[in-house]
């Protein structure tokens, strides 16, 4: 069978599968059975599309290249991992008494098929279905992040929901606008929203109606990024949420949406006066950057602390593409799935710590070196990785990003420099009294998995010193494409 | 050896290194392997590595180019005669510092030696790095790789909330240090985009450009290098870290910055300005000064020793913006004096520094103890490590005949020739620096008087201290091998001269070696024996005959008789350890003479008080000037910034809208 | 090296050894007359030292080997001291051994092994008079340098025998930056050699003693060492200021023909200098301990304006 | 200047309706009322989409009608009714801001709204091109009313409204998206109503109430 439709189609079969018979015995292994599928399939799909090159799917309904194969194959892995860490995360909640087992029911269908929602974003050609997967996406988190069903979590959901939602409108109107000005050239022929045949005629779209669009899809796909100043849903519905469903919220949903403004962009670029969508992608990433490290330093929440990170990192990648070329494309592309490693790791390591302690609050978190060096070590690397530190892969990608931007846009450095230097100030000051010194924290009922902490710093670790040629050859593919 | 390249042998010294650290990970907990066999190991490679360095002085530059690092930049290395004075430096020091090392843990105390193991021997495969590093990616991760390893050998006692947060400031000060270093090759390499480091030696800056890099290079070295005001992370991380990492960090990481001031200013950057000499020099005396007079007053051994390594840093950059001056004016002969001086102090400088700390180090671990407060008469008990720690301070304190008064010497011949210099406030202002030079190491000699007098003479001023027994053998070699390089130093300055002259020879084109060398091995004469000499041999020689020879003729004329009878004291009868100076008192002087400079909060008994105590706390004055400032500037930033998070929805749909609006509005394609 | 170079190095050294005491008693001699006081004999240091060496050693209980040890150092110290600085001739064998900075360092290393020593018995004094003779010393230092910055721009070199050969033996010249060096010299020398305004030799009150408080817990040999190497010190430091300011008539050879009238010169200069020491000592209260880094930062100022002096009006030259 | 032909008179009268309708929600206080109101802005839209489709003779707008129909004028107003008495809503809706205010807001944007769109239209080869300017002005005034409502179900009617304006957008200056995007459209506004429908439930259950300025506890401090 195609591997594109296996891709898709394991994590939407087993999310129904899971959401009629979740409270079954078998649904956490199948859970994890679907993931470990999941990620074959895109891995197969991956190695497909690296072997023969791009390709379309259902007609043209689904085009795969270099670009989002990759977000593919990172999302799949992704998914795997957090279905390894969740596996003995929920047990533990469950232990706790704060789910009860149809809560776990929803939540593994729910994840399946948030797993198929941004699956499908990253595979379609249609731009019009590319918002529906992005509605879809928010929809089934919604109910995750108000899983513990608590007045925080209600109130981070509903927010949540809100802003996503108003935001995905304002996309659905960029989204129109650019239907509108791709039929004038393309005709009514219904391929009009299909990105193949936009790419080869986007030099013959409107300017106004494109750079229109292009500001309503930013802004729209842009609250989902979590760019400021529409960010506001952002650490709310991480910090409320389950902690594997913030290390996805963090590691996959920001970067599908951040995704499709680099399909947009790429449009947007071709039809309207050079710079122009870059610059606004540059000025957005710095507002962001510069807001979210000082917010940083504020924070009692571990999650909310590394929420505010994550914003951080999407104004420095949306700083990257904004300001294109190869070499900023290519070191946006790789921060991204540094990122999305990192961070995702670091919400492992935090969902466990959290648990030990029985808190998320920061000052309760004491010592883990202590109770679980595993943990603590697993916390301490990659809070250091995140901060940039060498010679973990988030290093490799800011040098090129801050190289570049000294080449390119030299005023934006001090601007990126003070609001990295906040930021490791702010997040290192908080995560190192955690990590280290004493503490009094009782033993888990389920034995952590510490596994994917590490498979993913290792991850980090080795694209920092050394990245695969084929790796490279990927990226520099997409970085080209994205002009 | 043909086909085999001194560089490939620094490789395989760092590849040793990591192995050797990953095999503690092994059996962290034995105390056994990791202490006995694999430091050993680590200090063979070390002193392997630093022989390398040695044979390799005065071959022409090496390179090679390892299959990691970024797509497009893989890791440029390569083996100058520059990086190969430091790498002898690190080899040498390291050495000592490793057979220490491997005497100084004990079963079931602290952090598993296995991890400890393990990072310090990242540090050095780091360190080593930094100094081959070619291209500005290695550089970095091998600078930040440094700065972990060494974070996380700081913190390897965290159960204390001063050394964590001591951590803290460390980590935090050599980030900023390193994004100053990023910013600085990326100005060097911006207009070329070319980021190794063979790319910006070809390039020709504006001066303006080259200045802004200057500095750039002075704050991010500086700050690792514990120049003011980024010094403050040394006096609180050098004693919260284990003897032998306070050893290492400041015998040998410190020079790493220096290092790296001077591959840029001198080979990098091209043309030096004669104002860049004038910056490096006021902040160097600065710190020197600063350094010094905070070391005299403090009461923690290992904080007076890291206030003197910023002194002795200071001294450093004093010489590095003497030699920048010089070659400013096209003078190269005196910037090669200077220059030479520079490196020999850097020599001597990982050598006694190392020594004191591991010093320190072995009366903490016979003591546990380290406020000077409660020490005292340890010579009684340790007289190895006394005796050798009385080379380090006479070193330190900058006298002859060991190695701290040689690159002082040369420092102030260098200043001599300043009224030469054909500019007319310099030739007047700066051998003005040379006096405070001067004051400094007279100081200096004040500090080191007062750290070993209060340690190891005097009355023991707590009982425990009775208990304490001597250092073992592993701590005594190394602290023999660093007194013995400690001595070398102080007395062969014309053989060391002859080691650094490569490295002058490659930044200036000129060195001194040829002039030391034709007055005999004896004598130092870096110009002309007319103009200034020093046989440091001689004196040696002439206070040992003079020591031996009076000795024997006083008991051959007279007699040897010694009675042993209670100290006269002026016949006070209460002669007690608490009659004795403590460290608080000792440093008074310097507190009531140097009194602005220190911010001091007393507490005075008040008059018919019957428990009478005085206390007097020293800060340093730059948190209140500087440090605290920007914390609540950003503090108050931050308090800016969360208003925008103010919880309510109707304010965050407002936000989107606005934003909306006013991209639709002001944003034209 | 030659034989005739050895002997007249080994003659500085015994000259200094032999003179140096006298010059003590002749200062003290003066310094009775000027008191209205009847002098001591002019040989009294000898006897001293003699009675000295002659009884038993009585250590402190708690007396390291550092303790006994010091005095030699102090004692070898100076003499190479005086090994180097010119008394009669210039052309000594040892006298590339040190230049004038090495000097000032020699003489540091002496005061650090004092200092120590007088820590290591732990008594409230011997710690006392080790911290003020740090402090004395930090003072003097820079002032000392800064003399002899000036006195070496003059010579172009820092070598004791080049510059006694330029000011002695060069073209007459009329340098005033040397006055400014000369008087900021007599203050350091003041302060380096305990004599009052900064310290009193000749008093054991107890709070305001310096080098007296370091030396109290010495006895028999070792004190007499330490008293022999204090005149030494005076020496060395006499006959530096005499070859630096008044270096006429030391002779440039190490023939027996140079030396000879070189020697009546330097007892005549020792003499003048020694009196006029006794006379700054008798007109002249000691001062407070803290009016110290006045007195010696006076030197210092007076050091530098030679130095600006001799930057200003003699670089022409 | 020639008269319209009658197709585009209507098509200008309904997109007239809708911008009316979306002022008289912005002024409406009573939330029954208010979802009466949303009704007959969708019956609206579905009357203007059904005379575009006749006019262009685009077959799959019919079923955008239809759908419209369905969704918009039935089954959504329906829920919220089910909702507003299921939940015994009775308050009155209170504003952040008073009315008269609002509307001025509201004029300011409409004008915003008309010149954003102002190039676009003229560009705009389909017979509804004008429309354009009035559905982003009623997007606008969607958008006004989800800040202003402090109670949840006009929140949510507000965000309701806003993808009525999306539609008119899609059918009067395009001919309606592709049939598949429409649909999938549908879906996700179908399947986001009902997780409102819980999440109201569930609000009221911790809340007591539902008005989201119990819903102000997670800020920056």
């Amino acid at each position: 069978m195609d591997a594109l439709v296996l891709t898709l189609a394991i994590p939407l079969a087993s999310g129904l599968l899971l959401a009629l018979f979740g409270e079954r015995g078998w649904a956490p292994r199948l859970n994890l059975a679907a993931s470990l599928g999941t990620f074959l399939a895109a891995a197969l799909l991956t190695v497909e599309v690296v072997a023969g090159g791009p390709r379309f799917a259902f007609g043209e309904a689904f085009f795969i290249d270099s670009m989002n194969v990759f977000f593919v194959a990172l999302t799949a892995f992704v998914g795997l991992t957090t279905s390894i860490f969740s596996g003995p995360y929920m047990r533990n909640e469950r232990s706790h008494g704060r789910l009860t087992a149809a809560r776990l029911r929803l939540y593994k269908s729910m994840f399946q098929l948030f797993m198929f929602t941004m699956l499908a974003a990253l595979t379609t050609n249609n731009l019009g279905i590319l918002w529906v997967a992005m509605e879809a996406a928010t929809l089934t988190t919604v109910l995750l992040v108000s899983l513990y069903r608590t007045p925080a979590s209600l109130e981070a959901a509903w927010k949540y929901f809100i802003l996503c939602g108003v935001g995905i409108a304002q996309a659905l109107f960029g989204t129109i606008l650019l239907y509108f000005a791709a039929e004038r050239v393309l005709g009514e022929t219904g391929n009009a929203l299909l990105w193949t045949h936009l790419v080869s005629v986007r030099g013959q779209l409107e300017p106004v109606v494109m750079a229109l669009s292009f500001i309503f899809l930013l802004v729209g796909y842009g609250t989902k990024v979590g760019l400021a100043p529409l960010h506001n849903w952002l650490p709310d519905a991480h910090a409320e949420g389950p902690t594997p469903v913030s290390a996805v919220l963090s590691g996959l949903l920001l970067n599908v949406a951040l995704y499709a403004i680099l399909r947009v962009k790429v449009l947007a670029d071709g039809a309207t006066a050079p710079g122009f969508a870059g610059d606004l992608m540059m000025g957005f990433g710095l507002l962001t950057l510069l807001l979210a490290a000082f917010f940083l330093s504020r924070q009692k929440d571990i999650k909310r602390l590394f929420a505010y990170s994550s914003i951080e990192h999407m104004g420095l990648i949306t700083f990257a593409f904004g300001m294109g070329g190869p070499v900023a494309n290519f070191a946006g592309l790789l921060h991204m799935s540094m990122h999305s490693l990192t961070k995702s790791a670091i919400f492992f390591a935090v969902g466990h710590a959290a648990q030990k302690c029985g808190t998320q609050a920061m000052e309760d978190i004491r010592g883990l070196m202590r109770i679980n060096p595993v943990i603590g070590w697993g916390l301490m690397l990659g809070t250091l990785a995140i901060l940039g530190l060498p010679p973990f892969g988030v290093f490799a990608s800011e040098f090129m990003i801050l190289t570049h931007a000294m080449k390119h846009h030299p005023w934006a450095t001090p601007v990126l420099l003070l609001a990295l230097g906040v930021a490791f100030a702010a997040i290192f000051g908080k995560v190192q009294p955690m990590v280290f010194g004493d503490t009094h924290a009782r033993r888990l009922p389920h034995a952590p998995a510490i596994t994917p902490v590490f498979v993913h710093l290792a991850l980090v670790l080795m694209l920092g010193l050394w990245m695969p040629p084929y790796l490279v050859r990927w990226f520099e593919e997409a970085a080209r494409m994205l002009g | 050896m043909p086909g085999l390249l001194s560089i490939d042998l620094l490789l395989a010294a760092i590849a040793a290194w990591l192995a050797i650290g990953l095999a503690g990970l092994l059996t962290p907990r034995n105390v056994h392997f990791v202490g006995r066999i694999l430091f050993p190991l680590g200090a063979a490679v070390a002193l392997a590595a630093g022989l390398a360095a040695l044979a390799f002085l005065g071959s022409p530059a090496e390179v090679a180019v390892l299959a990691i690092g970024l797509p497009g930049l893989p890791f440029h290395l390569r083996l100058d005669n520059l990086a190969a004075v430091f790498v002898l430096l690190l080899g040498f020091a390291a050495a000592g510092i490793s057979v220490f090392a491997a005497g100084y843990f004990r079963r079931g105390e602290g952090a598993a030696p296995g991890l400890m193991g393990l990072q310090y021997h990242c540090f050095l495969a780091a360190m080593l790095l930094v100094l081959l590093a070619d291209d500005a990616y290695a550089f970095m991760v091998a600078w930040e790789g440094m700065a972990l390893a060494s974070f996380f050998l700081v913190v390897t006692d965290h159960r204390h909330a001063e050394i964590r947060s001591a951590g803290y400031l460390y980590l935090l000060i050599a980030h900023v240090g390193a994004i100053a270093i990023l910013l600085c090759f990326g100005v060097m390499a911006a207009a070329s985009g070319d980021w190794s480091f063979a790319g910006m030696r070809a390039q020709v800056l504006s001066p303006f450009w080259s200045s802004a890099a200057f500095l750039l290079a002075l704050a991010g070295f500086g700050a690792k290098a514990g120049l003011l005001p980024l010094h403050v992370w040394l006096p609180e991380a050098h004693p919260a870290a284990p003897s032998p990492v306070s050893a290492l960090m400041s015998g040998v990481m410190l020079k790493t910055a220096i290092y790296g001031l001077l591959r840029v200013c001198f080979d990098l950057l091209g043309e030096p300005l004669w104002w860049w000499g004038v910056a490096a020099m006021a902040a160097g005396l600065a710190s020197a000064l600063h350094g010094v007079l905070y070391s005299t007053v403090q009461s923690d051994m290992k904080r007076l020793l890291a206030y003197s390594s910023i002194e002795n840093i200071g001294l450093i950059v004093v010489a590095l913006g003497l030699a920048l001056i010089f070659q400013a004016y096209g003078m190269s002969g005196l910037a090669a004096l200077a220059l030479t001086a520079l490196f020999y102090h850097c020599l001597a400088h990982a050598g006694f520094k190392s020594l004191l700390f591991l010093g320190t180090g072995a009366v903490l671990h016979a003591t546990r103890e380290r406020s000077l407060g409660r020490l005292g008469g340890l010579i009684h008990r340790m007289p190895w490590v006394a005796w050798l720690a009385l080379v380090g301070i006479i070193a330190s304190a900058g006298l002859p005949p060991l190695s701290g008064f040689v690159s002082e010497w040369l420092l102030l011949q260098g200043f001599l020739f300043t009224p030469g210099l054909p500019h007319s406030w310099l030739n007047m202002v700066v051998p003005v620096a040379a006096a405070i030079v001067a004051l400094v190491a007279a100081l200096a000699g004040f500090a080191m008087v007062k750290f070993y007098g209060i340690i190891f003479l005097g009355q023991m001023r707590e009982e425990a201290l009775k208990e304490a027994r001597d250092a073992g053998p592993w701590q005594r070699a190394g602290l023999a091998w660093l007194a013995g390089l400690t001595l070398a130093l102080g007395v062969l300055p014309t053989f060391v001269i002859s080691l650094i002259d490569p490295a002058t020879r490659q930044l200036l084109g000129t060195g001194l070696a040829e002039r030391v060398r034709e007055h005999g091995w004896w004598l130092l004469a870096p110009i002309s024996p007319d103009r200034a000499s020093y046989a440091p041999l001689l004196f040696l020689v002439m206070i040992a005959v003079a020591v031996l020879l009076g000795r024997q003729l006083v008991h051959r004329l007279y007699h040897g008789r010694v009675r042993r009878a209670g100290a006269w004291d002026c016949g006070y009868p209460f002669q007690g350890p608490r009659a004795q100076d403590t460290a608080e008192g000792f440093s008074q002087p310097i507190r009531r003479i140097f009194a602005p400079v220190f911010r001091m909060e007393r507490h005075f008994p008040a008059a018919g008080d019957a428990q009478p105590r005085y206390s007097v706390r020293i800060e340093d004055r730059f948190w209140h000037w500087l440090y605290l400032p920007l914390a609540r500037a950003a503090e108050g930033l931050s308090w800016l910034a969360v208003r925008l998070q103010g919880g309510r929805i109707a304010a965050y749909l407002l936000y989107s809208f606005l934003t909306l609006i006013v991209l639709l509005l002001v944003a034209r394609p | 090296m030659s034989a005739s170079a050895a002997l007249a190095q080994f003659f500085a050294i015994a000259l200094a050894l032999a003179l140096a005491p006298l010059l003590t008693g002749w200062v003290n001699m003066c310094r009775a007359w000027l008191q209205n006081r009847k002098a001591p004999p002019l040989l009294q240091p000898y006897y001293l030292l003699h009675k000295l060496f002659h009884k038993d050693v009585v250590l402190a209980r708690g007396a390291s080997p550092l303790f006994t040890f010091a005095p030699y150092v102090v004692f070898g110290c100076m003499l190479l001291a005086c090994a180097i600085i010119p008394t009669l001739s210039t052309d000594l064998p040892f006298a590339p051994a040190a230049d004038t900075i090495a000097l000032v360092g020699l003489f540091g290393l002496a005061r650090l092994f004092i200092a120590l020593a007088a820590m290591d018995v732990g008594t409230g004094f011997g710690m006392l008079g080790g911290r003020r003779e740090m402090l004395i010393g930090f003072l003097a230092e820079p002032a000392l340098l800064m003399v002899i910055f000036t006195t070496a721009l003059i010579s172009q070199s820092t070598s004791i025998a080049t510059i006694v050969d330029t000011l002695a033996r060069g073209p007459f010249a009329i340098y005033p930056s040397l006055a400014f060096a000369g008087v900021a010299f007599a203050f350091v020398s003041l302060a380096e050699n305990a004599r009052v305004p900064v310290d009193n030799p000749a008093t054991h009150l107890e709070l305001t003693m310096i080098h007296e408080a370091m030396v109290l817990e010495y006895s028999g040999r070792h004190l007499a060492l330490i008293e022999w190497a204090a005149s030494l010190k005076l020496f060395a430091y006499s006959c530096l200021g005499l070859a630096l300011f008044f270096p006429w008539g030391i002779a440039g050879s190490d023939s027996l023909a140079g030396l000879l009238p070189a020697l009546p010169a330097l007892a005549a200069k020792l003499a003048a200098g020694g009196a006029l020491l006794a006379l700054v000592e008798t007109v002249n209260a000691k001062l407070r301990i803290f009016r110290a880094p006045e007195f010696l930062g006076s030197a210092f100022l007076f050091a530098v304006l030679g130095l600006l002096v001799r930057l200003l009006l003699e670089n022409q030259a | 200047m020639i008269a319209a032909p009658l197709s585009l008179q209507l098509i200008n009268l309904f997109a007239a309706v809708i911008l009316l309708l979306a002022f008289a929600m912005l002024a409406q206080r009573r939330v029954l009322a208010l979802v009466n109101l949303f009704a007959l802005q969708g019956l609206a839209l579905c009357l203007s989409t059904l005379v575009v489709a006749a006019t262009s003779g685009q077959a799959h707008l019919y079923g955008s009608a239809a759908l419209t129909l369905a969704l918009k004028v039935v089954l959504l107003p329906w829920i919220l009714h089910r909702l507003v008495r299921k939940l015994q809503v009775k308050a009155d809706v209170e504003g952040l801001v008073n009315i008269p205010a609002t509307m001025l807001i509201g004029v300011a944007l409409v004008i915003v709204a008309f010149n954003v769109a102002l190039p676009i239209s003229q560009m705009a080869s389909t017979i509804g091109r004008g429309t354009l300017g009035i559905a982003l002005a009623s997007v606008m005034l969607a958008f006004l009313m989800m800040i202003i409502r402090t109670k949840a179900i006009p929140q949510v009617i507000g965000f309701l409204a806003m993808e009525n304006g999306l539609f008119l957008a899609a059918t009067s200056a395009t001919y309606g998206m592709p049939m598949v995007v429409e649909l999938g459209i549908a879906l996700d506004v179908l399947v986001g109503v009902i997780i409102l429908g819980v999440f109201f439930f569930q609000i009221r259950d911790q809340f007591d109430s539902l008005d989201i300025r119990h819903l102000e506890k997670l800020k920056e401090r």
